[in-house]
């Protein structure tokens, strides 16, 4: 008796618990393809085009840079913290771009590069980290959420999201461009919280249509993965009825590939997965923390012969899928970026004083409007006042 | 059906249950989410029928997380949908705090008003029906601190009906506290014509020109009382049902007072920080030169919620308003 | 590679997750004694002396009146409530009867048999459901907290409470008076709750002394365990990484056998195991609760089939041991518990309304000395007054 | 070691760290746990080398699950031990919510005084740091409007150090405010001889006669610099540190006002139920006849907390606390 029942056995599941390799990989770190993929991951085993390859490469390279930025941009007084993504970039590119435009991402205040699969301005990702709002962009235009900082808080916001998708009849009906699926990022910390595991709860029993993904870094702040599970994090979904499955996170190909296949069993109405991508947090927490207090900086350098970035460029220049002139034009692109960055982070208006009693509610109320009335009158006094 | 409704006389079960009813007959994107709420109709029943006659999709019985309800009830309502939470018992609202008080209070306020949160949380609450621990509590303090959140009580079987089809019609969060001594209480007929007052407003269901007692939810009943008992020995007292707790609707409240100079506050909630306290800090700010004596607040003692069989003394009762009453006209 | 860790597999574990008979029995419901166990669970073929099993059959007929007394208490006004536990007598039993008196319980607010089996006299379990009280035993009297109402809270506490055993030196010995364990009582429908699953996450994470005891009584009010889980609850434990085991909840051997093994483990220093008993509510949720809204007679006439007493009855009488006068003896003494239990309820004295103001804190604070000296000069002044 | 804490010069982070330590040395059953206590010793560093030193059975990393921590302090507890609990900033202790108010707050109460609940709670509280959205909340009224826990704020490094060791010492629960903007700002000399004041008392901290103020925590610098600046208008204020919010200990402010006939009470936390509220109203009960204006409150907005960059304007700042003398003075 298989208690995941025959078709999430297939894909995932239990086969990845008891013995078989744990690390869906499609890239090694040197950029060598694998292609003998162990029984029951043979589905796995895309074929990527050059330009499927190229725009990978693009992709991880530009978000880098995005995230170099903000961090310089943090050192200098103009972000009051950023949290950087620095190693995690094949796994924020792989997820984001398995995913369908009907789609829709619950993030957490860390996927800068899903932001960027999904069309997000990256200036409008600075506006938290500089003070000058909790998020400045309509989730409906991108079909991404805004970052959300207490821990595991949208995993549920992504299963009921998943739940209104089924009542709208946009899941499982066959159809590729209608049918949809969410997915929850979320990080190895946040597995520990009541509302993650909540989320599983809620959405097996639903069947609902998301793909908990969980990019671990191994760290949560100061804690290594071992304060939160003694077992590989992906096996936790099988305890909840779900297949769970565990990519090379700095594998942009495999983790796309799994991503894909994960979001394709949710808009066919075969319910949630959980995705581990496995990877590591190369920067500190966020550009207040010190990971030297906590971590040997050699564990760090072992990660960086995993770099996301380099095995793929590896990969393409050997096999000759971009010139010299793609290379160029891409870093060229980077550099306009990081410009970019630097001139609109500045430009961002400080909001008004005023603005703080907006969007309470609908509808200002009486009293939050009498509240303000009383603070403008008070500002007004200042006018040549004191 | 309206021919039929009017002149029905309902208890504040029934009317709960025929506005949710409204409620989902006027909106398909209304759904109603919870422990129970389907097959067992709730263990209240406010919900009976419902799952019967608007299906599984509609009447969804959640697993037992409370934190997990009102989470994906948040995500319902990004989709389009305008969730109803049951909490089961006030007790039990807690593990939900954090959804409440982090996600739902902020989540238009944090979107810039681009993403909506109408999504309601009923909650009976309050005591006196000898249940144990956990099951007799007055939350609603700890909700109407919180900014983004409105928070409103409903007193009576006809305000049951109108208040919960407005609080769902409403494009902001509510949370929708419902007397639960009441429930299967008091009768009341029920004109489905009339034209409802606006939900957050207070009412004065009593006039009286000595003393101005404000209740909401169970103590509406009590201060009721109190007013008919006082008035035998003489006192006018006047009885304003609050409904809205937050926003607060001072005018009616502030215009008994200046006209009374004396006001109380009554309800089950501790006396530190409830609903009295903002209330006697707001009419001494506003009334300063009209009060004859300071404002005054029968509520819960400051203890947990003691042990049913002793409830009676901890709630405020009909003695405990008249001797509020002899103590602000002597102050 | 076994995740589990090879101790755990030889046990419970995974070998329970794929293929082998779920559910651990011992005694069938007809009350033949099962000997030829699966591989790897041939150790929970303990054997039973005679007066063993005479115990767990007078526990049980005890356990049982003890509840039909109350709901009749219930019935006539003397009980504001009451949370039958009939149809779960040897899962209690059998849980109960395998503590060591060092052992520590955490209930929730149906473990009346656990209780029992402490040496709690009855009397004090019906207080709070009088009203009279919150409960009103000393917890380290017995070993056996006060009933908890929040749904899984109770799974936290037990969790630190095991994690002061470890500290204080009472885990993993070897000296068998001095090892100690913890079991948390839970419901299907608590397996939901975030606490209970961060409750997994920190027993694990720790490797705590906890035995996570769960009663699949199939609801949670009116809701089926398939709302709370779609695959055997016990397996939620794998993915949790400490091992899970299904032990039929009505065969006092069996539940006592896994139970003593599970808390063997846990004494021993190896960690947390979930213990899913199976089986089923006979009764109402509580006796407010009315269950021909929600479920089928035919559901609860197919498990009276299974009666865990009925089969210790049938399984004893058919070897001859025990005889006529121990039955007859054991009816009287459950006749003499009723007759304890109804008087002592109608006696149970009401609490003193000032009493109210006590053990809010270690010492009365001036504020709340103020309130209740207010509250009682108001009691007073009715004396011959109004 | 005490002569060379002797006149030493500390911030309040280093109070804090002092007074853990010597709590830590004074009794083996006191426990630290939260998320990055150990090597990284909290994110502020309040734990810094504790772990080093007591190792990782006193001090524990915990997984990230705020309810999982506080529960599993309470059953820490009931064995015997004292945990003193690290959330790491103040809008993250929702998600344990449910067991500090239902669990923490009431056992004491459940079990007749059996069973104690030597917890501490420390939150790191108030804004003005910068931070993004859930890192600058003030919920202590949302604690103290529950009876059983107690609640204090410390304002300066030497109540820090003081503070932490008496409520460690303290057999209730005890929700420990930390004034996070002040960890690292003003240096004060410890003198480690002294006996400290009892915990659950407030503390005249500027003596004046015109107006009184009342805050905690981060406001109390506030006050204090309001009260130098008015001072050179001709305006004398009397500071109070309340340092207990729950219980209060309103002998000091009581006696105050009735000297200055007006009060002013000045917080971080939104105005609506804040501790405000609580102290208007009893204020106002108590000292009728004295009040020459009504009890006036500085807080902040009834908005969720805004974006940093105006965060200051949201904050009570010496300009409100003057606006409001004014407004208390010119009544
Ligand atoms: C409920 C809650 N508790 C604590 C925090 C503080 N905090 C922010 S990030 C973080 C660690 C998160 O680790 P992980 O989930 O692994 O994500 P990562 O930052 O590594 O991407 C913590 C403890 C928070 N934001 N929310
Ligand atoms: C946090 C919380 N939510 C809701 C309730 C109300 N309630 C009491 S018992 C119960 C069902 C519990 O089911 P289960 O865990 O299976 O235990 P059982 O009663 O079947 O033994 C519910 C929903 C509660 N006590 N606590
Ligand atoms: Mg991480
Ligand atoms: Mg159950």
């Amino acid at each position: 008796m298989n208690p995941f029942g025959p078709d999430l056995a297939e894909v995932f599941g239990p086969s990845q618990s008891d013995g078989g390799p744990e690390l869906v990989q499609l890239l090694t770190p040197e950029g060598e393809r694998v292609h003998h993929l162990p029984p029951g991951l043979e589905q796995f085993d895309l074929d990527f085009s050059a330009e499927q390859l190229r725009g990978f490469y693009r992709d991880m390279v530009l978000v880098r840079r995005l995230d170099t930025e903000a961090t310089a941009l943090q050192r200098h007084g103009e972000l009051g913290i950023w949290a950087q993504l620095l190693g995690q970039e094949a796994a924020q590119v792989g997820a984001g771009r398995a995913l369908r435009p009907q789609d829709f991402v619950f993030p957490t205040y860390r996927e800068h590069g899903v932001a960027w699969c999904r069309g997000l301005d990256p200036l409008k990702l600075l506006g938290l980290f500089r003070g000058v709002d909790h998020g400045n962009w309509d989730p409906a235009d991108y079909n991404f959420g805004l970052y959300t900082i207490v821990i595991g808080a949208q995993c549920l916001h992504a299963t009921g999201y998943a739940m209104g998708m089924q009542r709208d009849g946009v899941v499982g009906t066959g159809d590729p461009d209608r049918d949809a699926a969410v997915v929850a990022h979320f990080g190895d910390g946040a597995s520990s919280q009541g509302d993650v595991n909540e989320a599983f709860i809620f959405a097996a029993s639903y069947n609902a249509p998301v793909v908990f993904f969980c990019q671990n870094n191994q760290w949560a702040i100061s804690e290594p993965i071992e304060r939160q599970s003694r077992i590989p994090l992906y096996q936790r979904a099988l305890g909840f009825g779900f297949p769970g499955v565990r990519v090379d996170g700095n594998d942009v190909l495999a983790t796309y590939a799994v991503t894909q296949a994960a979001l394709q069993r949710a808009r066919d109405g075969q319910g949630p997965t959980f995705v581990e991508a496995y990877t590591y947090r190369m920067g500190a927490h966020t550009t207040t923390d010190d990971p030297t207090r906590y971590r040997l900086s050699g564990d760090v350098e072992s990660w960086k012969l995993k770099d996301p970035i380099a095995r793929v460029e590896a990969y393409v220049k050997r096999n000759g899928l971009a010139d010299a002139d793609f290379f160029a034009d891409v870093a060229a692109e980077a550099d306009e970026l990081g410009a970019t960055l630097r001139e609109g982070c500045k430009a961002l208006p400080d909001p008004q004083p005023m603005s703080m009693f907006d969007n309470v509610y609908a509808e200002m109320t009486d009293e939050l409007g009498a509240q303000r009335d009383g603070f403008a009158a008070y500002l007004d006094s200042f006018e040549g006042a004191r | 059906m309206a021919a039929q409704e009017k002149a029905q006389k309902i208890t504040l079960a029934k009317g709960l249950n025929m506005g949710l009813r409204k409620a989902m007959e006027a909106d398909p994107k209304v759904l109603i989410m919870g422990e129970d709420v389907g097959k067992l109709g709730g263990v209240f029943r406010i919900t009976d029928g419902l799952q019967k006659d608007f299906g599984e999709d509609r009447v969804i019985d959640s697993p037992l997380a409370e934190s997990g309800i009102v989470g994906t009830a948040v995500g319902m309502a990004m989709r389009g949908y305008r969730p109803v939470v049951e909490i089961q018992f006030d007790g039990f609202v807690y593990p939900a705090y954090d959804q409440i008080v982090c996600q739902v209070a902020k989540i238009r306020y944090r979107s810039k008003g681009r993403v909506p949160m109408p999504i309601v949380i009923r909650i009976p609450f309050g005591g006196g029906i000898g249940a144990v621990e956990h099951h007799s509590e007055s939350p609603e303090a700890q909700f109407a601190h919180t900014p983004g959140l409105k928070v409103v009580a409903c007193s009576n079987p006809v305000d049951g009906y109108w208040m919960i089809q407005q609080a769902i019609a409403c494009d902001d969060p509510v949370i929708f506290l419902e007397p639960k001594r009441q429930y299967h209480a008091d009768k009341a007929e029920l004109d489905d014509t009339v034209t409802p007052e606006p939900l957050f407003t207070s009412r004065v269901v009593r006039q009286g020109g000595d003393v101005t007692v404000l209740a909401y939810g169970p103590t509406v009943k009590t201060a009721l009382k109190a007013a008919e008992a006082a008035s035998g020995e003489g006192r006018s007292l006047e009885v304003i049902d609050l409904r809205t707790l937050s926003p607060l609707d001072m005018a009616p409240v502030l215009d008994s007072v200046r006209r009374t100079g004396r006001a109380i506050v009554v309800h089950e909630a501790h006396v530190n920080l409830g609903m009295g306290a903002e209330l006697a800090a707001r009419i001494t700010e506003e009334c300063f030169y009209s009060l004859e004596a300071p404002v005054l607040r029968v509520g819960g003692f400051d203890t947990p919620y003691p042990a049913s069989r002793i409830e009676e003394d901890f709630l405020p009762d009909l003695d405990r308003v008249l001797d509020a009453v002899d103590r602000s006209l002597e102050f």
